[in-house]
């Protein structure tokens, strides 16, 4: 396996994005978006696009910068940073894995749109309040060449402002994946009043009409299709999250460096001090389950399903201890809205639900390691 | 835990309670809701949500039943402790609403009942018993959070009165509030705690001003407070001049015990059982069943202590320093309660609105308010095991 | 119910008890005998019993002192303490509240031969590594007048020394409760080399012919009639094991303000002073729950179940608790058999698994509370 | 984890190792045993504990393969790092033993390797690779605890000679060596951690006497060791006179990264998987099933992470003070894991004998040894963060 260390090519990067985010997209740009009930940004998405950030993904055949979910990871821990607000994960990472399964021309002209920042992807999975893709029971039914769908899907991230949505469906043939327009007749979409401030939807289908083409694959193969484009959205969430937690972390240490109680200045204090260091101990041992995850699905993606739950579990409970010592040590202000902490806590709730959350992943982990 | 068989002996009392709350409790106020929503807050500016909830305090209001620990003189029904729990198990069999809250009950009465002179006792307690004037709390100041000893808000000896300046922070509700009581720093001389004064103010001083803080959480209850030449007489100080430190200190014990019952009604207003049995995974992941498991035990030890406290106040030992306890165990477990809840709840509890969401985020505030968690764990260190330093 | 403070009478036996304890039975005696290869103190037990503790949950009528649950909760604390050997759990506790059940000549004498400290008893009931009352695979056949034994009983505390035996055993009928004597014939005990240098054994049923009248009770009433002892006995066990959590943190407070590292006292040292602090919080609480679990015992004993499993799942995780951050916090002093915190956490350890560990009473807990 | 695919460039290393093994490794040699008690531990006094184990270790130290990675003019086979994890790959496949483990090799090879003079290197490592001698580490004291730069144990001046008088604890295996490397102080004037020399003894020396300490898991490999009047040649100080600090705090940081990794080793001797599916309630219990699940992940994580950093120093970039991080993290972590595995366990896990107990106790002076949790701690909360004091 390629080394657990950033290559060069990874540092550059990651320090172009963190110079691009930091001025384009800082969490004060959040902000003003959830002030201004704005969701996206399709502004900020074209420059990423531009970029070669939105191809991450895509093979150079559909003209997308296919640099590896290593590299997508290295992208996503800025954006947690940031708290940026994207596509990224729904379109680049997910939907991208997902479709560069087909080479059919169809889907070429999709992946090289999803690498020009034409169009963007939501992923349509859930229907109850906890993560799991086992449960399905919005219906697809056969009708002449193609389906009629019938259901509900829940916390579809990225669900009102997506143009596409992959829709996972139950036939009478076992699980499908489609791939639909978000404005297909018969789809209503609920918006989410999300405590991160980010776009989420339930998606209602009441007898929505598509045809034949939108089936991806065969019949069946949906959970097959679905696996990797799953993996590789949970490693890089586990990215984005780490990258949240350390600017927490970073906002808390420079506190605990600057205030002062008492006379004396925070971070002199013994217990505080004990408690930033096992937090930094916790961040550590993360970001190298974040390395590892990304590095196996670059070179052999169908073993990636541990290290993409040590990574997501990791990263999940990593980032909850670091919003809830970061708002605990700066006290009163960590409180306020006016601070940015809150914003770093609501991102790390929803992120931990998302995708599968602690126990979900840890479970996976315990099947795999044989208990 | 803790039915209590107040014995034979208030038999009657319980009957007489029943029947009255049978009377006189409207049916609209026994649907046992305990939220922000369903309080009654009292205060000259206060708007009854219904007809009920008026005739609900008044009637409370005619027996004393708002403060009913209180002697009768200032408002209260002169209950003793074994009463007063009948009155509150009759309340919640049917559950019904507290007629009123405030922090004149809370906070301010307890402190004039310890350190008042009769005079204000009379002339502040009343009111207070009868929801006629709603006060707030000033004591925090902007950077200097739990150093409450460094308060910097000044009141200037002018004679008859103090001329005050400054400003407080995390004054709860002052936006709605009549009255605050604050603590001012009446000597720049002496050493920090000692040149404190405790000091009544009415709200529409000329010079007092409020603008409320936004928390995570959403709107808050949050003021700051600013203070500009504002004038009070010296009449308003409770207790000796220079010594609110003790009033404060007082007040700070009670509070923490008010807070750890606070966050266990919090908790309890969805039982974590509740919680988990309705949940999607609550049954079948063993990381949140387990933490689970372990937050209701807890949960259950920590009334029992709460239950122990009270037996211990009313023999007559003090709770004293170990109140911090009760505010640190009380805040801590309210927040891990509230995680379980949220993680319980998966994507039903990431909206704002009818969703656990938002006394998530606010429990974040119990383990600061009234003083850090880790300045109680200091307080315990050193009053209580008396490690050096 | 009676309030959760200690009256008057409960602190002189507390008093008299730590008097008593502190110079006859300290932690130096447990280290003698285990250098000695003894594991009972029969001398000591005659003392006791002469102090009327043998007798605390024996019935007036049979010559007790019958001082009741929170009593003999307040000498089990003490025996904690001081890590005292003695039959009290077992004989004092559990098996005086199961023969008072009965109130015929043959029980009474026996209940009297307890409270004088002339028998000792064990109790018999798990088969399997972890505590479980229901899974009885030992078998009672009748046969004539009385039944045959056959099968294995481990973790016997008391098991090598005790005189008498209460075996719960299955017939056809249901679960069954004998009052043997240990020198049945056919009765082998398999004495356990335990880590807390006290008395258990294993002891295995072959073909052993006990009569009519060591059957206890009605067949098939072997639970119930079972259960108020063992809940008799699991709330003493958890006030012990907060006497033992008491002990072991009243050490590490003590070498916290007379240690010096680095020239400081290390009780000066923040991060010890909270944890130290937050061990005393977690204490506190257990103390009331075993409190409560006492006066409930005694006052409405058929709803004790819920304060006894909190009392348990306290005391087994504070112990815990108490003992680790002792060895810790003394560093290599308490890794050292010289040293008394060795004893502490061995027993700790042995407590949390007799009569059910922490997650057997954390469980009883949810099931009891909805969940 | 970490099957490292080392490319095309090393098949043919790869063959012949595994050639070499298959020929050379006793079948008895490759039980998988690693336990204390299959370790072979050489020195003057090792009784082998089989023919194999003895033809196992001549045959090693003919290729240089109990130190792989030493030059092989000190007696290893001057392997770089793939072609180490190759060898360690092939006998791990086949279940081989380690032929060597000691002191020697662990602590006193990487500092002599770095400190030492050619002619040490020389003299010492040859008989360290073949497992002629045995070292012993002198590190603590008495009372001093962490404080490691308090060392009192004194070195006196005598012109060639050092006159040595003192006392030295936690000196593993001391009873068995031959050699021991201490930590003395052979300046009293100079600060704290000036004035310390690394010195080099032979235990046969007339004045050194040991006594081993037992532990609450049992019989230990630790001692107490004393000096009296003893007489050492100054060529057997390594590194600098009085700046035997720097010597010490290479091999401290040398030691945390193998303390963490024997905690791994160990907590694997026994996989918690396999540990709670035998487990009568491994299975049903939510508590011990959630807990197992979160060491389980933290573990893996853990792994990765010794794994990176490998990475990292291979890259040329030291693991430096982080390397606090690996001893906290491990040892606390296999302390966890062994608590799990005693509850897992239940009454078959509570006497001494074929039984996870001694193990479970001994892994409490993880966190002691080579530095305490706290110290690490505070070594990551200074020199890694930053923070003041």
């Amino acid at each position: 396996m390629a080394k657990l260390i950033q290559t060069e090519e990874e540092t550059l990067l990651s320090e172009a994005a963190h110079g691009f985010l930091s001025k384009s997209a800082p969490v004060s740009r959040l902000r003003e978006m959830r002030d201004a009930g704005k969701r996206n940004d399709p502004e900020l998405w074209q420059e990423m696009a531009a970029a070669g950030w939105a191809g991450v993904l895509v093979p150079e055949t559909a003209e997308g910068s296919d640099m590896g979910h290593a590299a997508a990871h290295v992208l996503a821990r800025e954006l947690g940073r940031n708290l940026t607000v994207s596509p990224f994960l729904s379109t680049a990472v997910m939907a991208a894995t997902l479709l560069r399964q087909f080479s059919d021309e169809a889907t070429i002209a999709k992946l090289k749109q999803i690498a020009e920042g034409a169009i963007t992807y939501a992923m349509a999975i859930d229907e109850n309040a906890k993560f799991s893709q086992e449960r399905v029971e919005l219906t697809a039914e056969k009708r002449g060449n193609g389906y009629i769908l019938n259901g509900k899907k829940r916390f579809v991230v990225d669900g009102c402002e997506a143009d596409r949505i992959l829709v996972l469906a139950n036939s009478n043939e076992g699980l499908c994946l489609f791939d639909l327009t978000n404005k297909s007749k018969g789809m209503t979409q609920e918006t989410l009043a999300m405590i991160d401030s980010r776009d989420a939807a339930d998606l209602i289908f009441d007898d929505v009409e598509v045809s034949g083409e939108s089936l991806l694959g065969e019949v069946g193969a949906g959970y097959e299709l679905l696996k990797p484009a799953l993996e590789a959205g949970q490693a890089a969430l586990a990215a984005e999250t780490t990258g949240l937690a350390e600017a927490a972390f970073a906002l808390t240490t420079d506190y605990l460096k600057e205030r002062k109680q008492f006379g004396i200045t925070i971070g002199s204090f013994q217990a505080l001090q004990h408690r930033a260091a096992h937090l930094w101990c916790e961040i550590e041992l993360t970001h190298s389950a974040v390395l590892n995850a990304g590095r196996i699905l670059d070179e052999s993606p169908e073993q990636a399903t541990l290290a993409v739950s040590v990574a997501k579990a990791r990263a999940t409970d990593t980032a909850q201890k670091s919003v809830q010592e970061g708002v605990q040590m700066h006290g009163g202000i960590g409180m306020t809205d006016a601070f940015d902490m809150g914003f770093y806590m609501k991102r790390a709730r929803v992120a931990a639900e998302w995708l599968g959350d602690y126990g979900y992943h840890a479970g996976q982990v315990a099947q795999l390691r044989g208990f | 835990m803790g039915e209590v068989d107040a014995g034979q002996d208030h038999a009657e009392f319980r009957r007489d309670v029943r029947e009255w709350l049978e009377e006189n409790c409207p049916p609209e106020m026994r649907d046992g809701a305990a939220g922000e929503d369903s309080i009654c807050w009292g205060g000259s500016s206060w708007t009854f949500t219904c007809t009920a909830q008026k005739d609900w305090l008044e009637r409370c209001v005619e027996r004393g039943f708002t403060v009913p620990t209180w002697p009768k003189a200032y408002g209260g029904a002169g209950l003793n402790r074994d009463e007063d729990k009948i009155l509150k198990q009759e309340m919640q069999a049917i559950g019904a609403r507290s007629p009123l809250d405030s922090f004149g009950i809370w906070m301010l009465g307890p402190a004039l009942l310890k350190f008042g002179s009769e005079e204000q006792k009379l002339h502040f307690l009343p009111p207070i018993a009868r929801g006629e004037i709603r006060w707030c709390q000033g004591y925090s100041e902007p950077g200097a959070g739990s150093d409450l000893a460094g308060v910097q808000t000044h009141a200037a000896d002018q004679g008859d009165t103090w001329l005050v300046n400054g400003q407080k922070i995390w004054t709860s509700y002052a936006d709605r509030a009549d009255w605050i009581f604050a603590l001012l720093r009446t000597d720049r001389e002496a050493k920090k705690h000692l040149g404190i004064s405790f000091v009544l103010m009415d709200m529409r001083s000329p010079g007092i001003t409020t603008r409320p803080i936004q928390l995570i959480s959403g709107a808050s209850p949050f003021c700051e407070t600013f203070f500009e030449n504002v004038e009070v007489p010296k009449t308003q100080v409770v207790g000796t001049i220079n010594r609110g430190w003790d009033v404060a200190k007082y007040l700070l014990t009670h509070e923490r015990e008010m807070i750890s019952n606070g966050g266990n009604v919090m908790g309890s207003g969805r039982a974590l059982g509740a919680v988990l049995s309705d949940s999607d995974t609550g049954q079948s992941d063993p990381v949140l069943r387990g933490d689970a498991m372990r937050a209701e035990v807890d949960s259950l030890a920590l009334e029992m202590t709460l239950e122990r406290y009270k037996d211990q106040a009313e023999g007559g030992q003090g709770v004293g320093d170990a109140s911090a306890m009760l505010k640190y165990m009380g805040t801590e477990l309210n927040k891990q309660r509230l995680e379980l809840v949220m993680a319980a709840d998966g994507a039903d509890a990431l909206t704002w609105g009818e969703t656990p969401a938002s006394s998530w985020l606010r429990t974040k505030a119990n383990s600061i308010e009234g003083g850090t968690s880790e300045v109680m764990l200091s307080i315990i260190s050193r009053r209580i095991l008396n490690l050096p330093g």
